[in-house]
């Protein structure tokens, strides 16, 4: 039983590894393996997994036939096997070889998890900082200034203290109609420049489009934020014409 | 130097972005601690290491020196671009006027500057500074020494007068 | 401290990732530049300001002290997991026996690796660089500039080699 608790098959990376711990835990020399012990040995945990349902990689079935076929073939006088392609010893050489090459690279793989928790004790940043573009090129004052005072200049020439609290549409409407009648063609902007705040702007583009709705006047854009052409509609022509 | 002091640089190294008093609060002894950490600063800047770190809205940031910016601009210069006009404007505005409320920046610029504002906050080239007494008790807003320092002034009160640009204005 | 020095030390602080050689030659002046780095380092590494400058994949990386782990790793550890034991063996094989194919690692380990090489792949440890050419043409795998980084060394060649580990082993 104890062999049970000591050997779990998952606690292995494959048959290699399970190889290597049974030489280690019966001290045997990783150089000069006794087929015939580690391949009994060998079974022995493949067995005992099988007997607790525990499922048995493929890898781990295939080295105990191997090992069992080696063990076989080393106990056979030596003329029999003449004519085959390998020497029993020769294939417990390659065995050794590949059991010794496997042991360096475990021990590699725990010198690794040593630089691996050693390295995680430092702290670093993964991203890289930029340095923020305002920091490369300075402003001069003089743009602080020119930003500053352009900015007034434009709200000094509509003064919001000469807003009107409410703009009335119907006053918009007669405005605009007088202005088609007198012009007959003009553009959106125009009707823009005679508004003295950002309100009458939005009432007066409500005023056109109520002066459309009443075919008073119709307006035509050529092309998406060019400019809107407005000119008299049909009843205004009737006006006009009656 | 203590663990304390270590801890105040590493943090700052590690995190690369402004932390603020309250971060420090947490990770370190809080009686007295900003006297202590304005002494870390000042030793810290007069190593002269390349880098040094700088009181931001209530934080500090570990930052590049400005003396480095030319060799350092091909190799980390940020690839967006420059302030843009609203911000410029903005902080124009702000540097004027200060303290100056959000809506009283709408007013001038006629058009809504929340975003902008926002960004100038991040930028560390605006701060709040208190709040104005009227009804609803709006935020004040004025210009940092950071921004003092990227326009290369000293002084707000070096910032050309209304005459003055006016004379710029036509010569150019 | 002069510019050279300041601008070395502030570009370390700046970058995500280890900077070699390469990049400071770019920088600075090449002559000698070796030299004058390595003492740039010591220099640094004196002043103990919980910041080092480490030597690493062929690079110099600026990292925290270790001492300062559990005061910091709170606020800036990126918990990352533990390599798992497939994991490390299959690294170890691909750093001595780089460019290898997977049927190659397979055959070392004898057990099928696919899918620690695809984790390996994801937590970019480990890169295809190139197919062998035999029948099937497979992928070939070497280990990266990261694995370095990761491990903390400055290059494969710091690990044991297999004729210094077998001497280890039969002395023992």
């Amino acid at each position: 039983m104890s062999r049970l608790l000591d050997v779990r098959l998952d606690n292995f990376e494959g048959p290699l590894d399970l190889l290597i711990h049974l030489i280690y835990k019966n001290e045997l020399n990783i150089y000069d393996i006794h087929i015939a012990f580690i391949a009994e040995q060998f079974v022995g945990a493949v067995n005992d997994m099988e007997k607790l349902d525990i499922e048995v990689a493929a890898e781990f079935i295939n080295m105990a036939s191997y090992l069992i076929y080696l063990k076989s073939r080393m106990l056979l006088p030596k003329d029999s096997y003449a004519d085959e392609a390998m020497d029993p010893e020769e294939e417990k050489f390659m065995l050794t070889q590949r059991l010794v090459e496997y042991s360096f690279y475990k021990d590699v793989a725990e010198k690794l998890r040593v630089l691996e928790i050693e390295s995680g004790k430092f702290l670093m940043r993964s991203s890289t900082l930029h340095i923020p573009k305002e920091e490369m090129s300075t402003e001069d004052p003089y743009s602080i200034a020119n930003a500053f005072f352009s900015v007034l200049e434009k709200s000094d020439v509509k003064p919001m203290k000469v807003e009107r609290d409410t703009v009335d549409v119907g006053d918009l409407i007669e405005k605009i109609k007088e202005i088609v009648f007198d012009k007959n063609k003009l553009f959106w902007t125009d009707i823009v420049k005679t508004c003295v705040s950002r309100r009458e702007v939005v009432v007066a583009l409500l005023a056109v489009l109520e002066l459309m709705r009443l075919k008073f006047i119709q307006a035509m854009q050529a092309e998406t934020f060019g400019e809107i052409v407005i000119e008299k509609g049909e009843l205004m022509k009737e006006e006009n014409n009656g | 130097m203590d663990k304390e002091q270590k801890i105040f640089y590493t943090s700052l190294f590690l995190s690369g972005t402004p932390l603020d008093k309250k971060f420090f609060r947490k990770v370190l002894e809080p009686i007295n601690l900003e006297n202590r950490l304005l002494s870390y600063v000042e030793q810290f800047n007069a190593m002269e290491l390349g880098m040094r770190i700088r009181m931001v809205s209530g934080g500090y940031q570990m930052v590049t020196d400005k003396g480095l910016l030319n060799e350092l601009e091909p190799f980390f210069g940020e690839k967006t671009e420059a302030l843009s006009r609203a911000s410029l404007e903005t902080s124009a505005i702000i540097a004027y006027k200060q303290p100056i409320t959000r809506i009283e920046i709408d007013e001038i610029r006629g058009v809504n500057s929340s975003g902008t504002v926002r960004h100038l906050l991040e930028k560390n080239l605006i701060k709040v500074t208190g709040r104005k007494d009227v009804p609803g008790r709006p935020l004040l807003y004025s210009t940092t020494k950071h921004f003092l320092e990227y326009m290369g002034i000293n002084d707000i009160s070096e910032l050309p007068t209304f005459r003055e640009w006016q004379e710029l204005k036509t010569r150019q």
